[in-house]
This record gives C-alpha cells, structure tokens and sequence, in this order.
C-alpha cells in the first residue's frame, strides 16, 4: 500500500471514526467502533512501518494538495486554513465564555499573526507537504499502538461515565491530530494539528465539568495557548525571512537568514509549554484530575510527546547556536531534577507519575540539546520506552483507582496480594522505567557517555537527579511489595479482575519487555535509520555494548521465576518480623522529607532558575540576530 | 597468555574475591579490635558466620523478599563480573546501583518498621553516595579516554591526576562499608541493622555473600588508580592503596560518632561533588597551561 | 533533714498540695500504704532543699481521690503506680502502667486479701486504646498542662 | 499533594540493642521526628516492696541492695539510714567513712558505665570500649575490698560489716590515680570530640523551667542548671559528706552535652572526694549493736549515682516493717524523658535515653 495513504488513513480514520462514534447513539455500537478503530490503527502503523523497511528509503515525501468532498476538489490548505481559524475563533469563545482574558489575549495573538500570514502566502504551496521519515513513523507507532491500547483500556474505565461519546470522539481525534502533527511537513499544517491536541487536551480536562477540572482545563489552556503564541510568532519570523513553509527546507538551510536563530528558540519555548517542563510544569499536574485513561494518554503517547518531538525534529537547527543547545539541555536538566526531587515528596501516585514525566521528558530534551548523534539516539529510545512504561503505571494506577478506591501510594500496601496481576504490571512498568536490564537505563547510560564530552553542569545535575530518581520509584516498589506472611500461602485470598483491564495491561506489559529484550532491533531498524539520514553515522550499532543489558534483563525474570518456584514457603517457616518483644498494631508511613523542605518552596527554586533559563534563552536568540 | 589461562584466572577472582573480601573484612574487625584494646575475633569469624548462617533453617517473612535478596546478590555478583571481564564501569555502575537498590526494595517487603527505616535510610545513602560515586567514574573515564576497564589498566597516572577523585571513593567507601560517622541504615543501636533486620540463616548470608561483592567492587575500583608495566610493582602498589584506603576508613570509624541521616546526605554530597569538582578544575587548568 | 508531717482530709488536700506547689516544692512520691479494714493512707512527700513535707490523708477503700498531674505532670506515674498496687482510684490515672493487663497479677500491695475479694483479671479498668498499652501519651498530658505555669519558685 | 500527617507507630523496646534493660517506648513519627511517646513499664517488676514486707528488717539491707545491680550500696545505704533513723541510732565515724568511699566508688563506677553507654548509643564503639576498659579499675577495687565487684553489700544497720585495712587504703589512692590520668584523656572525647557534640549539643534538651516542672533529679537536674545534690544538703548523717568539701557540679544548656559534661566533673569530684575520705580515715568501730524493733515512721534520702533515692518505711513494733516505698531517680526522669523526646529525630531517641540513665529494675522494683 501507498505509504502516503496510510500516512493520511492514520490522521483521518481516527477522526472519522470519532465522529462517526459522536453520531452512533447507542454505546454499544460506539465501543464497537472504537474497537475497531484501535485495532486498524495499531493495523496501519505496523504497515507503515513495513512499507517504509520494504522500501528501504529513509524519507517518503508525498504531495497532498487536493481533497474530494462530494466530488469537488478542495485544497486541503485551504481547508486547514479554514479549520484554524474556526479553531481561533472557538478559542477565544472559550476565553469569553470563561470571562478569562489571558485565554481571549492568547488567541487574538495567535489569531493576528495567523491572518497575516494567510494573507502574504496565499497561493503559496509547500511541496512536499507530507514528509514520513523514521522519525515520523516511530512517532506513528507509539501514537497508534500506545495510545489506541489506552483507549480500549479507557472502554472498560469510563463504562459508568455520562459523557462516554464525547469522551471517545475527543480522545480518538485527539490520535488523528497527533499523527497529523507528526506527518506534516507544512508548518502551517503542523500549527493546526499543534492546536487541535491543545483543543483536545482542553475537553479531556474539562471532562468532569467540575470547578476544579474547569479550572485546571483552564490552566493547561492557557500554558499551551502561550506556547502556540510562540509557535505562531516562529512561523511569522520563519515565512519572512527564508520564504518557506517547509519544516525539511528550513532545517536543512543552516540558518543562512539573518534571524534564523529566534524562531528556534520561538519553537523550542512552545516545546517546553507542551512537554510541560520547568516552568511550565504546573498544567500537567492540574491535567491530573482528568479521568486516569486521559492522564495516561497526556503523559505517553500524546500531547507531552508532540513537544519533545518538535524538538527532535527540530534539532538540527537548535545546532545551529552552542548557546542555545546549552540553555535547552539545563532546561532538561533542571525540570529532570527538579521533578525527582519534588516527586520524592508525593504520596498521591499520580502525581508521582507526573513529576516522572516531566523528569523524562527533561532528559530527553537533555539528549537534544546536547544534540549529537548519541544523544539523539538516545532521545529517542528515551521516547519509545517512556510513552509504553508511562502508559502501563498510569493504566495500572487506574485500576487500583477503582479496584481499591486508592490513588495513594501509602495504601498500596499489601496490593500484591489482593491485586496480584496489577502490582505485577505497575513493578514491571516501574522496573521499565527505572532499572539498568530495562529501557531507561540504556538512554540513561547513553546520556552518560553523551555528557561526557561535555555539559559538566548537566552531568552533575543528571547524576544527583537520577540517584533522586531511583528513590522514589524504589519507595514505590517496597510499597506495593509489602504484604503480610499469609499472602504467600495457598489460602490467600485474591480479587477478580476485569478482562479488558487483563488485555490492555497484557499488551503493555508484553510490549515493555519485548522492547526491552529488543532494545539493539528496536535502535537497528528504528532509531538508526533516522540517525543515519540526520547526522550520516549511527552510533549505535554494536550489539555487544548492548548485551549486559540483555543479561541483566534475563538475570532479573530467572532470579524472580527461579525463586518463585523454588523457594517453598510452608507455614512453619514463616516468622513475624522484629517488634522489641511488643505486639501491637503498628503503622507504617514512608519518608517525604517535605516537612524538611517544603513542596511549595522546591517548586518556587527550580520554576525561578528555570524561568532565568528560559528567558537567557530568548535573550540569546535576540542577541545573536542584533549584534 | 592463552585465552583458558586467562579465562581460568578470571573465574577464579570471580568465585573467590568475595571470599578474599570477607578476610580483609575480618582482618579489619582484628585491627579494629586492638584500636579499641580489645583481642578481637579471628580473622575467619566472618566466615565462619557465613557457613554457619547457611547451615541455619530458612525462616522468612515472605517470599519478594528472597527474590530481592538474591536479585541483590545477583546483581552485584554480575556488576563483579563485568569488572573482571573489563567490560563499560557505566553499566558495572548501574548494574551495582541496581543491586543496592534491590536490597532497600527488599527491605520494604516486610511489614517492619525498622526494616521500612533502614530502607528509607538506605535509599538516601543511595541518594548521597552515588551521585559522587558516578562523577568519579565518569571522571576517571574521561580521564582515560575509555570507560571499558579492561582500557583503564593500561593508563597508569590516575593516580597522580585524581587523587581528590581517590579522596572521595573513600568518602563512598566509609558508606559502602557500613562504617561510623556515615552507617546510618545499619545503625544497630536505632534501628537494628535497618534493611538486614528481618533476614536470617541462609538469606542474611546471601545478602552478606552481596555485600562482600559490592566491597570487592569497590576495591577493584580503587586499584584502577596505579597500573604499571611491571606487574610486581603493580600489585604491590594496588594492595598498598587497598591498604590505605581501608586504614583510613577504619581510623575514621574509630575517631567518629554515627551523625545523623541529613548530616550524611549533606556531607557526602557536598564534600564528594566539590572534590571531583575541584580535581576536574585542576586537571582543565593543567591541559590549558599545557603541563600535561 | 527536717520532715514536716501534715495531716489533712481529702477534701482540703488539693489547697495543701497547691500550696506546696506555691512554695515550689518538688514532689518526691506519693506513697500508698493499706491500713486494713478497708481504709488506705496516702502520703504526699514533698521536698524543698533540705526540708521534707509529708502530707498525710485517710481515705476509705473505692472513694475516688482528685489528681495532681495539673500541678505535678510526672505525678501520672505513681498515680498510676497508686491504682495499680493498691487499686485506689485516682481520677485520670491510667491502668497497668507497672502491671501487664490481663496477668491476673492486681492491688499486690493490699494486705490481707481474701480470695473471694480479688477482683478478676477482666474486671480491671481497660485501657481505651488497646492492643497498645498506650499509657502515658504525652499529647494529652501537655494539652492538660497548658496554662499552668512551668517552674517552680525561681 | 504534600502531606504532613503521616504517621508511623514504631517500638523502641522492649527489647532493643540500645537499652540495657526493658522499658517499652512506643513512638509516634512524623518521617523520623518525634511527635508523641508512650512509656510502658514494669517489665523487670520484682515485688521488693512486697518482700520488704515478708522479710526481717535486717534481712532487708541485703534485699534492698538487689533493687538495683549499678547503685546497690546506696540502696543499701538509704535502708539502713531510714532504719536508723527510725531507731535513733547512729552509726560510727569510720563506718561513714567507708559508705562514703564505697558510694564515691559506685558513682564512679555508674558515671563510666553510662558515659561508655552514651558513647554507644551514637554508635561511637571505640569510646566506649576505652570508657569501660578505665572502669575496670573501679570494678578491681571493688572485688579488692569486698569480694565482689557488683553486690558488695558492706552496709549493716548501725555500720558497716566489713572494715578497709591500710594496704585498702593505700591501694585504693592508687587506683584514683591511675583513673584520674586515664579519665583526663577519656574527658577530653567527651568534651571536645566534634562529632560527640554534634550529637549532644542542643539535642534533648530540658531548660530549667521544665527541670523544676517535672521534677527531675540527679546529674538530669544538675545539667539544667538545677543545683540539688542531697550530699551537700547537710543531709548525712548516714555519711561523711559533712566531713568533706565540694560544690555541686552544673551546667547551664539542659542537653545531653550538658549532662555528660556534669557526670565527666562529677568522676573527678567523686576521685576528690575519696581522696580526701581517705585522710579522715580514723581507728574506730565500724558497727554499733542494733536492740530494739523498728517503730513509727521514717523517711530517707541519698545522692545515688542517678539523682535522689528516697525510701520511705513504717515500722509497727515488730520485726517486719509494714511497709517500706522504694522512691529511685529514674522514677522521676523518665517520665521527663518523654519531654526531651518530644520533637527530636528518631535517631538521638537512644542517645537521650541513655543521657538520662535510665535504671528500669530501680524503676520497677
């Protein structure tokens, strides 16, 4: 098949298929159709991918100019076009209707730049305006197979919900304008779908209708509406002064215009709002309130990630400028430890989960700003590993939601026991996402040897930071391990749980460690692919530095199998554990330290530093085009 | 040397380093001894507390907390082996840190709550210790051009380029080694050996059989500071530096009080950073000055 | 040493211990001691430098006598030690500070005790918070303590 | 969302490395700070006061010295001192001068225990095998003049049973000099090591208000600047402090430092005194004849190692006592301990426990 034609079945199928859901009224037949949707997607993806292998290119790039509505030919620009406007529009109705004026400000300014642009590159045309490059297509994976898993799941979790239909219409485009974003290659394009995922982010916030979800949609509006400001301006800047619209064309100029750097750093700053890094963080932890199927498509696959994508797409041109590469790898780095830090002191797991994605997508953003071909790498191994493991403890956590009424990580104890199949799930994604055998700590490992030829101040908060990191994943693991002797005898008592639930967490759970034991396949035929077309070298092509990976990884499940099955556990060799000769019930709380150092005060640290680096970091742009 | 004489010299540290590292544990329960005028034990006791530990019957609370043991085992045992097969000190580093990190989560399966604050404790000694631990490495590996340490022993000047990098392993050391000011987890007067507590007979010896691997790491870390082409002179110094670094920690131990878990994590922190900070500062200086 | 004895009757104990708490005196003991017959005697030992002040009351077996915890917080320990030993009620006093509950060990200091009197093991007052002997928490005993003020006479 | 209202309940005791004898403390923590403690005692009840009833009044010195394994003479001293008060019996020169070396020894001996205890309790094993190793010295001259090295029990109503000859004498001056140069190096970790101080200073502390709110005694209240000390009270006639001379040692801060810096002068006033015991050492009798059967009542008190032992007994005419009431200093200081716990971290709990010296066989008779 046409590999275009998947590209384009990817970004409107879903979106077909959700409004397509909107108009079914029963819900039988929109779970139905949400079903399907998810398994043609994952479908479409792996096709993509095989169409790209078997031919063997590193770029497709495809024209689509035209769309046949009832036989008449529309220019998809021009559609876009229109679609970005009632989308500004809807925008600022949201501001009124909200009586916010930052929300109206923010879509007046990106309305204004909008027009003007529309108006001076009318009849202008980016060709090729699809571009899918092994970047797009890993982007498409995660996006289809991730995300479409965390919509089956969000079948069975929303099943008492009221708003069911709007709910998956908005989650399934939400897919669409993802994969649009990815593809495109006009940034025109890639603007709207940018805004559709901050539109669709909104309603999914605002799902409950809540004051506090109202509020906290509000929120994620207005941080991610700056950042379209931003990106609108980058555009503006970009049109003026290289007379292009072609994302390729401009990476490849190597910023010959005169203000080649600003809009960089335009682009970058949007990055930050959406990835919610430090100091922009605070979106995503309101965006918490949302229902947990939402929360775990924010934090995986969708929205956080488009940030960080646009980074590593746009990384050759962060190169462009050592000033700014440093001030976009402390900017990782500071929202890397920073969230360590602050998630240490959390007991609420999505909130940990949380600061753990900002904390990721910190090294990631680490990787690009350090920006060779290394780090690169690196990033996005980073970003496979991140979107399934996150995606996996956000499911998991949501079944706890509502298998044991709890998002507190304090009564997670004993979870082994009554929840055995969902504590085994939310371990492996935690080792998934923390442990050397497993994918983190190959992009950790990787930003090692990628700091080390250079950024010493990055090491060092890398290394305080993943040291942090392992403290509260570490605290997390004991929790939910914490059971009483009974729990490992025969008699033991464990709780049924759905089948859905079952599936989707079986899938991820099969994903995480297939991803893990293929870690050089995935880097071979992935990420090296891209690298090689990027930077012309891969890195990482030696399977033997891979191997302890490996072992460890086989090390790990022998040991936990092997135990398992041959350490008998007969009740007189079960003893109770040390009281001082007292018998009493006790209570265990973890450590937080937050009585020592205040939540509110680290916050207040790393948004001040982070903001001075932000700021220093449009600065540079500046200076360099003044002087 | 053919590649079986290497091989068999190889299995052979592997299998008996911890075991070396247990007698250098006893002799340094014997000199401690004398430096607290008492006679001490002989220098195999912690051996023969091992064996007859592994004779005990097995008693748990629990079976994630045998897993956990033995993954800590595991893992220590393995980032040992990459250190004798002179594989990436990264990954060795890792594969150790996730050792450690086994034993606290190891610690928290059990419903206890000395054993829940050893392993809070021991997550924050993590914390402090392995930032420092890491920088290190990573400055040794810059230093040398290679981080494989199969590389790093044909470099013979670490030792006369990093010593504060030295000063600070031992920094780690005292950690590592359960030692005064810095035993904080293990503080048997509080909180009864902390992480250890609810281990016992063949369990608690397969997490001391861990601690001696991770004390052997630590060694073997330490005499990739001097490697000469004579390999007399080579061992005696390596066995020369052990020895020093172990007397140090001992006199340590002997001069201090336990101080507190923040006192700790500030310390080691600070102390540990500005060190390696202050030795990469000296060796920049010197590159740009052009003296090395 | 000079030691002062000073009779008084329940009723007007609390305006001598107030007093001696005036004074500054620091509460050595109480001490309790069975007379037979159904009556105990308490002395309240009270110090000041040199000067010893023993205050002496009669009371009958089951009558409740007021505590002075408000005055002296480390009282709550003999007071207990009175109700364990001797079963004299003392109002706020907590039970098996000395003894274990549930021992059948009770009131060891009584004299003469018939059998058939020996109140049973499960008739002794529970502590509200079991399983824990939570005895003397600290929390309350300092809300009680509030707006007394700390010190004695300098 | 941060929370601050986590709270563990964790045991210290009643089994527990750090403490020599049983008390079970159960401890409320916020992370690791303090923030309530409960006290369980009477783990080592013994029912002396019960036996004191069943027993010859005689016989009781023997059984009073067993209240307590560390202070045993002045328990026995404060019996017999109750008694002969009771009886009006005065007992000889020489004999008060033997129970005052043998209390300044048992001070002594308490003082170095607990210092090595301190130590210990900080995880500082080196202090504390050098601290116990010097008071082996003590425990020599204790087997030396009576046999035994723990219960000498040399204390009989109306004197003492055992007389110190002049090879004693002599050898016990040689003793209280070894000590005294092995305790002024001792002295100096103590009171100047820095991470001794960084786990004693402003750590437990009980400023002086508080001293006099919860009663507390001995080097607890003298380290809250509270000067009480029953031997300079004038009150001994069952010694010889009225012989001597010496001040009572305080210290101004109320914490752990302050109480081992107290109990640190206090060895060395302990050796003073002992020395200048000995140059009032005259011929005499050591005993006097007891007749008569103990009648009324009494009340007696003794500067022990730990702070003021206060005995109360009631005779009626017969040989048994009707009752006797057995007051130790550690009755009265752990209840304050729970004042100095209040707040700190869960690691200086051991260290304030031992800074009190706790006795709970005293405690719980």
């Amino acid at each position: 098949m046409n590999a275009g034609l998947l590209a384009l079945l990817l970004v409107f199928l879903p979106v077909l298929m959700g409004l397509l859901s909107l108009a079914a009224r029963k819900i039988s037949v929109q779970k139905a159709v949400v079903g399907i949707m998810a398994i043609t997607m994952v479908l479409l993806s792996l096709a993509l991918f095989w169409e790209m292998y078997s031919t063997g290119a590193d770029v497709l790039s495809f024209d689509a100019d035209e769309i046949l509505i009832a036989g008449v030919g529309i220019p998809i620009s021009l559609l876009i076009a229109a679609l970005d406007f009632a989308l500004m529009a809807y925008f600022i109705f949201i501001g009124v209707q909200y009586r916010n004026t930052v929300v109206i400000i923010f879509g007046l300014l990106q309305l204004i730049p909008l027009g003007i642009l529309e108006a001076m590159e009318f009849g202008h045309t980016v060709s090729p305006s699809i571009v899918i490059d092994y970047l797009a297509v890993i982007m498409a994976l995660v996006i289809s197979i991730v995300g479409s898993i965390i919509i089956v799941y969000a079948l069975k979790y929303m099943d008492e919900d009221q708003r069911q239909a709007r709910f998956f219409a908005v989650m399934t485009i939400f897919l669409g304008a993802m994969n649009g974003a990815v593809f495109s290659n006009n940034l025109l394009w890639l603007f709207f779908f940018w805004e559709v995922t901050t539109l669709c982010c909104f309603l999914l916030i605002r799902h409950e209708r809540t004051k506090e979800a109202n509020e906290s949609a509000l929120r994620a509006l207005i941080y991610t509406l700056g950042g379209g400001v931003a990106f609108a301006f980058a555009i503006v800047l970009i049109f003026t002064q290289m007379e292009t619209l072609s994302l390729e064309e401009v990476l490849v100029s190597g910023g010959i215009a005169a203000w080649a750097i600003a809009p960089v750093a335009l682009m970058a700053l949007a990055a930050f709002t959406k990835a919610a890094q430090v100091p922009f963080q605070s979106w995503l932890l309101g965006a918490m309130i949302a229902p947990t199927p939402v929360s775990a498509l924010l934090h995986s696959s969708t929205m956080v990630k488009l940030g960080v994508y646009l980074l590593i797409r746009i990384s050759p041109a962060i190169a462009w400028e050592t000033s700014l590469m440093w001030l976009v790898a402390s900017v990782g780095a500071i929202s890397f430890l920073g969230t360590a830090i602050l998630a240490v002191m959390q007991t609420n797991a999505k909130r940990v989960l949380a600061y753990s994605t900002i904390g990721n997508l910190g090294l990631i953003i680490m990787c690009v700003g350090i920006n060779t071909s290394f780090a690169i790498s690196a990033a996005i191994v980073l970003l496979i590993f991140h979107a399934v493991s996150k995606a996996l403890l956000f499911m998991t956590v949501g079944v706890v939601k509502h298998e044991a009424q709890t998002l507190d990580i304090e009564e997670m104890e004993n979870l082994r026991c009554k929840l055995p199949f969902v504590a085994g799930a939310m371990l492996i994604g935690i080792f998934t996402i923390m442990l050397p055998p497993f994918g983190m700590f190959a992009g950790k490992w990787l930003i090692v040897e990628a700091a080390s030829s250079g950024f010493p101040i990055v090491i060092l908060l890398l290394a305080i930071g993943s040291a942090v990191t392992a403290l509260y994943y570490a605290k997390w693991m004991g929790r939910i391990m914490t059971v009483g002797a009974t729990c490992d005898l025969p008699a033991a008592v464990k709780s049924k749980l759905s089948k859905i639930y079952k599936i989707t967490l079986g899938a991820l759970v099969a994903c995480a460690i297939a991803l893990s034991l293929l870690i050089f396949q995935v880097v071979q035929y992935l990420v090296n692919p891209y690298i090689l077309s990027v930077f012309g070298e891969t890195p990482l092509s030696d399977f033997e530095a891979v191997l302890p990976l490996i072992v460890m990884l086989v090390l790990f499940g022998g040991v936990v199998l092997l135990t398992m099955k041959f350490v008998k556990i007969r009740p007189d060799m079960v003893s109770t554990s040390y009281m001082g000769g007292e018998n009493f019930e006790y209570k265990l709380a973890g450590a937080y330290y937050d009585k020592r150092v205040p939540d509110a005060g680290v916050t207040y640290i790393f948004n001040f530093v982070a903001t001075i680096v932000v700021v220093a970091m449009l600065m540079v742009a500046l200076l360099t085009e003044v002087i | 040397m053919d590649w079986w004489v290497l091989l068999a010299i190889q299995i052979a540290i592997i299998v008996l380093a911890p075991f070396l590292a247990a007698i250098l544990l006893g002799l340094d329960r014997i000199i401690t001894a004398r430096m607290q005028n008492r006679v001490g034990p002989p220098v195999l006791q912690v051996l023969y507390d091992f064996f007859k530990l592994i004779g005990k019957k097995p008693m748990l609370l629990n079976r994630p907390q045998v897993i956990f043991a033995v993954l800590y085992l595991m893992f220590v045992a393995f980032a040992f082996v990459l250190f004798v097969l002179g594989l990436d000190l990264i990954i060795i580093f890792f594969a150790a840190a996730a050792g450690s990190v086994f034993l606290a989560v190891g610690a928290f399966t059990v419903r206890s709550p000395y054993s829940h604050m050893g392993a809070n404790r021991e997550l924050l000694q993590i914390a402090a210790y392995e930032p420092v631990f890491l920088l290190a490495l990573l400055l040794i590996g810059i230093q040398a051009g290679s981080f494989n340490v199969a590389d790093l022993y044909a470099v013979g000047d670490l030792m006369i380029l990093l010593p504060l990098v030295f000063v600070a392993l031992i920094a780690v050391l005292v950690i590592k080694l359960q030692k005064s000011p810095y035993d904080v987890a293990t503080a048997h007067q509080e909180i009864v050996s902390g992480p250890y507590i609810e281990y016992s007979g063949p369990y608690l010896a397969i997490t001391k059989l861990g601690h001696w691997y991770e004390f052997a790491l630590m060694l073997g870390v330490i005499t990739l500071f001097f490697n000469s082409d004579n390999i007399v002179v080579s061992i005696i110094v390596k066995i020369a530096l052990i020895a020093v670094a172990m007397l140090v920690v001992q006199v340590i131990d002997n001069v201090t009080a336990r101080l507190t878990k923040e006192r700790m994590l500030k310390f080691t922190a600070t102390f540990g950073i500005i060190v390696i900070a202050a030795n990469y500062a000296i060796i920049v200086v010197l590159q740009n000055v052009g003296v090395i | 040493m000079q030691v002062m004895e000073l009779k008084t009757t329940p009723e007007d104990l609390d305006s001598k211990i107030y007093k001696m708490f005036q004074l500054g005196a620091r509460l050595v003991v109480i001490t309790g001691n069975d007379l037979g017959n159904g009556k105990f005697e308490i002395i309240y030992h009270f110090s000041k430098g040199a000067e010893m002040t023993n205050i002496k009351i009669e009371i009958e077996e089951n009558r409740q006598i007021e505590s002075v915890t408000g005055l002296f917080p480390y009282a709550d320990i003999m007071e207990s030690e009175l109700l364990d030993y001797f079963g004299i009620k003392v109002a706020g006093a907590k039970p098996n500070v000395f003894l274990e509950a549930g021992s059948g060990i009770c009131t060891p200091l009584r004299k003469e005790k018939k059998p058939e009197e020996k109140p049973k093991a499960t008739e002794r007052p529970k502590v509200e918070d079991s399983p824990a002997k939570d005895l003397m928490s600290v929390v309350d005993k300092k809300l009680a303590n509030k707006g007394i003020p700390k010190g004695g006479a300098d | 969302m941060a929370t601050g209202t986590r709270i563990s309940v964790v045991p210290l005791g009643a089994q527990h490395p750090v403490l020599p004898e049983p008390v079970a403390l159960k401890l409320s923590l916020e992370e690791e700070k303090v923030v309530d403690v409960g006290i369980t005692l009477g783990y080592c009840h013994r029912g002396i006061e019960k036996a004191a009833e069943l027993n010859d009044f005689k016989q009781n010195v023997f059984l009073c010295g067993r209240v307590c394994g560390i202070c045993s003479h002045h328990h026995t001293t404060t019996y017999v001192d109750v008694i002969e008060t009771m009886m009006n019996i005065e007992a000889p020169e020489r004999a008060r001068l033997i129970r005052t070396i043998y209390s300044e020894l048992e001070r002594l001996h308490s003082h170095t225990l607990i210092l090595g205890l301190i130590a210990d309790a900080m995880g500082y094993e080196n202090l504390f095998m050098q601290t116990w190793r010097d008071r082996e010295i003590v425990m020599d001259l204790f087997e030396l003049m009576s046999g035994n090295r723990v219960h000498y029990d040399v204390n009989q109503i109306g004197g003492v049973r055992r007389d110190i000859g002049y090879d004693m004498v002599k050898k016990i001056d040689k003793g209280m000099d070894a000590l005294e140069g092995k305790f002024k190096i001792l002295s100096k970790s103590y009171l100047n090591d820095p991470t001794f101080k960084k786990r004693t200073k402003a750590i437990g502390v009980l400023s002086k208000a508080e001293a006099h709110t919860y009663g507390v005694v001995g080097p607890t209240a003298r380290g809250s600047d509270v000067p009480e000390d029953i031997r300079a009270t004038g009150d001994s006639h069952y010694a010889a402090y009225n012989m001597l001379h010496f001040t009572p040692q305080v210290e101004e801060d109320g914490d752990i430092y302050s109480r081992v810096k107290v109990r640190v002068r206090e060895c060395f006033q302990s050796i003073d005194l002992i020395r200048q015991t000995i140059g009032h050492m005259r011929d005499g009798p050591i005993a006097v004849r007891v007749q008569g059967k103990p009648n009324g009542e009494a009340v007696a008190r003794v500067e022990a190692p730990r702070g003021e032992l206060f005995y109360y007994a009631k005779g009626n005419n017969t040989n048994n006592l009707e009752r006797v009431k057995i007051r130790t200093p550690s009755y009265v200081n752990i209840p304050a301990l729970r004042y100095m716990i209040m707040g700190e971290e869960f690691a200086e709990v051991p260290v304030i426990i031992a800074s009190i010296d706790p006795c709970l066989s005293c405690t719980d008779r």
